[in-house]
């Protein structure tokens, strides 16, 4: 493809162009980062502490046995004991962990279906957005402009933001929490899928553009079978984004992977963090499997 | 004991909680008290604002961190964990006690403790703090489970959030009850941030202890550098008078205390199951 | 007559570089015209402009009619582009599409309604299909009809922007070196093909390297160099000179001077007769004489 | 380019090839998102409130009037009073609004220094993974395997639990933040680098090869020209996301953008909320305009 | 004499078909072989297998003394890559890398030590950036050096893979359609280059349409069609039958019978004998009359 299309490759009088300007740009940049790291050194910030890799061997030690392996090999009768020796609590171990497990599956049925159908809505949002968004679509520009201002402001907007937001118009309940994750990830998802387009061999789709094609026609026709294989793996990334991460559920009142990662943080939990991130761990590699599978029988 | 530790010269970490909005203003209240300890230590002590208590816990139970100001809940992890002793417990207006409380809102009906536990409360919606706070969560949870009550079968919507959120919300109606300490509430209350008026104590906790300095496990087998550390803090009080900014407003001092002066907190994290047994 | 195209001081500009000069041109409705040139000449861009791909930087370019530089609501314009028939330099199906939706694209613009609408899931009216089937068999694809564009050969990709614009039924076609990649059998059929959708007072603009090629595609031959239009003649007229003067001299200096025969002619009917190794120079009057075969 | 090529196109003998395979795939996800819906409808959990409209209108309103007016607007003596009316608390509304900035400048610098080593330091280390992941690269098997479980398992495990870990190892303070920061985020860049690779042209990649060039040439030469751009904006994604989510900070310490967010929300400080919302929104755009300014001068 | 490529029962296959099926097939050191056939015969894929981007589903494939399916270390692979130099179908200069780091890139293999460090920053030898200078220049690209290879023409895209041939000295030359998108000049002098490049010893497989071309490009002609070799000729033996029996009947009715002459010759000293318009099937007869002209 030639580069000389209507796209107007916009020249600005106070910044070189091509790789000039690429190599200026890259300056900056490393100036930046000069900037940052030397803050940091000058206020002794940088440290990599007393004992690194004695603390990581005792660290990892401490991840080695997940806590759900207690669900059936755990004491039956374990005594939580006060320092004069009362005891203050008596539990099953198995059917604590059972207990657990089972409420960790709930947490994670209830992410799941809504970042599912938060995912779906903002994806299905964004779609139209980003066709205006991307550039050698090349929409009116009005429209392209505002697009742009309403993907950028949802990117930028919080997905508790939304949420508490939300809650407060819809009530409490996954609606809000469904909405909130539409809302935010339609941000991400409209700048991913607009870059893709804008990746895009361009030779095919001008050639279904010249055959005097709807701009529709010439999206699922030139457009959508080249960039599907891209789409459907940022589905599955910002999808499984939502999973792992939503942090949204608390505030309508759900459980949720995010909050029980995070209480097992905070309670120092390492067996249970340990159950979590294998949970977790499944999860991404799950679909990650998916995604290459789609994409390998898509490229 | 690593001799780099003890050597003089070597600087002392010294981990404070977040206690102010942001981290330099947090930073600004604890220096005059660093460089006190720096002073009568003879060592330099770098300070180091933490938000988030655990991160002080894990860092003071690996090492990296020495001394630490911590949250009570803070302190018995970093003890249970990683075997961190308490040197002293700060004073507030004196005393080395606080105490965790349920309120509600005039209008909710509940007068007492029991009518939230029972027919009249079942169904309402209820905050605590959030889970690593001790007043919020930690002592309330335990006081219900005593009970036999457990809030999330017990209240139509349980939620976890901050502490000044729990007041605002509860005086504003927004929710029927909620977990807080006496300290917080008179702050709010002195503040004008609510009014006495609309937040009414329902039930109050036994004496919880107050904040600790706590030093890590190495360093607190060091039997002399404890004392001469708790001499340096019981100093504070009397300094107050002639140095206000040793401390932040109410705060009066230290007083030693061991590890047992926790164990309330401590029984309560164990019947709770979120201390694992030993 | 009217003019399909005209342009009048043209010029196009990219990268600090002027890539075409047009004082000017035109291109009679009916006509068929061939441009050739050295690589680089500009002939690519002339096509691109003319198609609305590359804008100009100064001049006037109408194009049946209108004036592409002119807004236009939307429906003008794509019913401009289904007029405006373009077979572009290089192989560029859509991918993962098969040959047929790839052939289908070409009657996108002919669906009204429902069946619009319809296509969006690329689904199209029978008829349409078998159109289609037929403009692929025609191009000797019956078989790959059904195979994804980004598995076949480079010709059948060429075979299938082809079969692409019958189905189109464009007023002007612009063809960029339509047969760069097809067999000399195929490369015969596609010129005929060429010929006849540009049929019945349609016009056909093609980029040309093969010389050969000249009498099965143009009346007209218009020669480029250093994006200018150096001399535009009827075929009939074009001698040796002309082609001399086009190809630069620096490079002309590694032609081969002896003339190639060019592709075989297959028909069972072929006879014996052998000419002689021909002279330097025959090449051009071998083509001129072949004036109205195609 | 022909897809015969070493890559198998594996087929597995349960799932049908081809487009058959993937509307299979579609109407399973068709069949899961429909399941989702329906459990959320039978515990009548979706529903959109009482007044929706009416709610959204007021909750629009209490954004309109962004804290950060305040500063210079503000009343100068502003008094809080008991329902009795005693005087509880005199504040000089501007002072504090003036603060609360200065504060916000801090915490979005603190953010930005470590965001930005971190996101760095992620992109470097991301780069020779997503090399050995990329199926289109060829890497050897066993590498290829490797690096793809270092990806999903530092993408599994949350910034947190990172956080955390190594706050105990390398000990409290940015340099904690940043590694951080920097292990998480490998995974997400590792994941898009590696599918940008696996959506290139590889014609010309082959062709580089094909000339007895060198892996590291090869990529040097023929797939860094072609993956520029995306990466760029990848890169630069990232690092905005990081800024603005960093849930990190608090546990080594520093302020952070996230944290007054969630401060925020929690007290339900709407014209605070407005002011950080307007920093986010600046934020995002000058990425986003950063982003295509880049990707203009590259594509 | 030692086999560059030979081919023993070999079958490629790919979407449920056989592309290729190859009993025997045997390219001796210093051999210079033309592949033609109709479009989809399977050219292309033989070209991929010898240059071991295709996997062959059964058979053996030994290229330069080398099993193809042996895995060998890296370092060896490398050394084979560089031996056999591939131009392949189809306009592929890396984007966004100007014409010379495009033409440098034949030369990665070649670099040592330090310098194949540098090369990751694309900083070459200045001797090296010389060669590659002169390459382009050959083939006329002299002023598009520092031009982004995406800018380029058609034609200047495949003279750009040509160049990048010439430094990387490969001992078997593997060209698919190497002139397809040429003017007439350029073609004549990119025959001769990939002559002289296969020149002492080396080898030369080239797919071609052009069968005009074949005196400047082969001494043994194989003819391929349906992913078969038909037959396999000494280029004087060519006789027009073979060609009739490789363009499948079907598409022949459709092939325009008079026999056209190909590329102009521009030398300068061309004389003026015109020779009558001659009779279907003298084109395989001038051809083979043409023989040892290339
Ligand atoms: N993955 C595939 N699935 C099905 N058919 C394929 C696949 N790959 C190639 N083919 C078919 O194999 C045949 C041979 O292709 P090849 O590219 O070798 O032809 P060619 O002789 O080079 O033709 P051309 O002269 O047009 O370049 C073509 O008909 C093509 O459609
Ligand atoms: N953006 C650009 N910057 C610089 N030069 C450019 C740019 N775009 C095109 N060119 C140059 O313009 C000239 C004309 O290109 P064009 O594609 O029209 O040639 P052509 O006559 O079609 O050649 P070919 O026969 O090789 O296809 C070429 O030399 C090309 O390098
Ligand atoms: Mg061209
Ligand atoms: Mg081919």
């Amino acid at each position: 493809m030639n580069a000389v299309t209507h796209t107007h490759a916009v020249n600005r009088w106070w910044w070189p162009a091509g790789r000039a300007g690429f190599a200026l740009l890259m300056a900056c940049y490393a100036a930046l980062v000069v900037l940052c790291l030397a803050t940091l050194v000058a206020t002794g910030d940088l440290s990599f502490g007393r004992s690194p890799w004695d603390n990581l061997l005792k660290t990892l030690s401490e991840f080695a046995r997940p806590s759900l392996l207690d669900a059936w090999f755990g004491p039956e009768r374990l005594e939580y004991r006060s320092d004069d020796g009362t005891v203050l609590r008596v539990e099953n171990r198995r059917a604590v962990e059972a207990a657990y497990l089972a409420g960790l599956a709930r947490a994670t049925w209830v992410t799941f279906q809504i970042a599912t159908l938060g995912s779906l809505l903002a994806a299905l949002l964004a779609l139209p957005l980003a066709l205006l968004v991307a550039r050698n679509l090349r929409a009116p520009r009005p429209l392209a402009w505002g697009a742009k201002a309403v993907l950028d402001v949802t990117r930028a907007v919080h997905t508790l933001v939304f949420g508490l937001v939300l809650v407060g118009i819809v009530g409490l309940g996954p609606t809000a929490g469904v909405l909130a994750i539409a809302l935010h990830s339609m941000g991400t998802y409209g700048k991913l899928f607009a870059e893709s387009i804008e990746s895009l061999d361009m030779a095919a789709v001008e050639a279904v553009r010249a055959t005097g094609a709807s701009p529709m026609q010439v999206f699922f026709h030139g457009v959508w079978p080249s960039v599907l294989p891209q789409f459907v793996s940022h589905h599955l990334y910002v999808w499984e984004f939502n999973i792992r991460d939503s942090t949204i559920l608390g505030l309508i009142g759900a459980g949720g992977l995010g909050l029980l990662i995070s209480e097992a943080v905070s309670l120092f939990q390492w067996s249970r963090l340990a159950t979590l991130l294998l949970v977790v761990i499944a999860l991404v590699v799950g679909f990650d499997a998916l995604s290459r599978r789609i994409r390998e029988a898509l490229l | 004991l690593p001799a780099a530790l003890r050597a003089q010269g070597t600087p002392l970490n010294f981990g404070v909680g977040m206690f102010q909005p942001d981290r330099e203003k947090n930073d600004a209240t604890y220096r005059p008290l660093a460089a006190h300890l720096a002073a009568r230590l003879g060592r330099p002590v770098n300070l180091r604002t933490v938000d988030s208590w655990e991160g002080l816990a894990k860092s003071l139970a690996n090492g990296e961190t020495d001394l630490a100001l911590m949250g009570p809940w803070g302190y018995v992890l970093a003890n249970h964990y990683a075997g961190a002793q308490v040197v002293s417990t700060i004073l507030y207006q004196g005393k080395p006690e606080y105490f965790g409380m349920i309120v509600t809102h005039p209008d909710s009906g509940l007068e007492t403790l029991d009518d939230l536990l029972g027919a009249k409360g079942r169904g309402r919606s209820f905050a605590f703090g959030d889970k690593g706070s001790t007043s919020g969560y930690l002592i309330p949870y335990f006081e219900f489970q005593k009970r036999g009550i457990d809030p999330e079968k017990h209240f139509s919507r349980v939620l976890y959030t901050k502490h000044q959120a729990i007041q605002t919300q509860v005086t504003a109606g927004q929710l029927d009850a909620g977990a807080d300490y006496n300290r917080n509430r008179d702050a709010m209350i002195a503040q004008g941030l609510i009014s006495a008026a609309r937040s009414k104590v329902i039930w109050q906790s036994a004496p919880l202890p107050n904040d600790a300095v706590a030093v890590s496990a190495t360093l607190a087998r060091d039997a002399a550098f404890v004392r001469r550390l708790q001499e340096a803090l019981a100093e504070v009080g009397p300094l107050l008078a002639t140095q206000a900014q040793l401390l932040p407003a109410n705060y009066t001092g230290f007083v030693a205390r061991d590890n047992a002066f926790y164990k309330p907190i401590r029984d309560a994290g164990l019947a709770t199951g979120k201390l694992e047994p030993r | 007559m009217s003019a399909a195209v005209s342009l009048h001081g043209v010029t196009v500009e990219a990268g600090g570089r002027t890539l075409l000069q047009v004082a000017d041109f035109r291109l009679t409705a009916g006509e068929h015209v061939a441009l050739v040139g050295p690589n680089g000449a500009g002939k690519s861009t002339l096509l691109r402009l003319i198609g609305g791909q590359v804008a100009a930087a100064s001049g006037r370019v109408t194009v049946l009619g209108r004036d592409v530089a002119d807004a236009a609501p939307l429906q003008v314009r794509r019913q401009h582009r289904r007029e405006v028939g373009l077979l572009s330099q290089g192989l560029h199906p859509v991918p993962r599409l098969t040959a047929r939706e790839n052939v289908l694209i070409g009657a996108l613009a002919r669906l009204q309604g429902l069946d619009a609408w319809r296509s969006w899931w690329r689904r199209y009216p029978p008829a349409l299909v078998t159109e289609a089937d037929q403009a692929l068999a025609a191009v000797g694809l019956a078989e790959q009809a059904g195979v994804r564009s980004d598995r076949l050969s480079g010709g059948e990709r060429q075979k299938v922007a082809l079969a692409r614009l019958q189905l189109q039924q464009p007023q002007l076609v612009l063809a960029d070196e339509p047969t760069s990649a097809l067999d000399p059998a195929a490369t015969r059929h596609v010129c005929a093909a060429l010929r006849s959708l540009a049929g019945g007072g349609r016009s056909l603009l093609t980029v040309v390297h093969d010389l050969a090629l000249l009498p099965l595609l143009a009346d007209r031959v218009v020669g480029m160099s250093g994006g200018r239009i150096r001399w535009d003649l009827p075929r009939a007229a074009l001698g040796h000179e002309h082609l001399a003067a086009l190809y630069d001299p620096a490079s002309a200096d590694a032609v081969v001077t002896g003339p190639m025969p060019a592709s075989p002619s297959v028909s069972a009917s072929a006879s014996a007769s052998v000419p002689a190794a021909r002279a330097p120079g025959s090449v051009h009057a071998g083509l001129l004489s072949q004036a109205g075969t195609g």
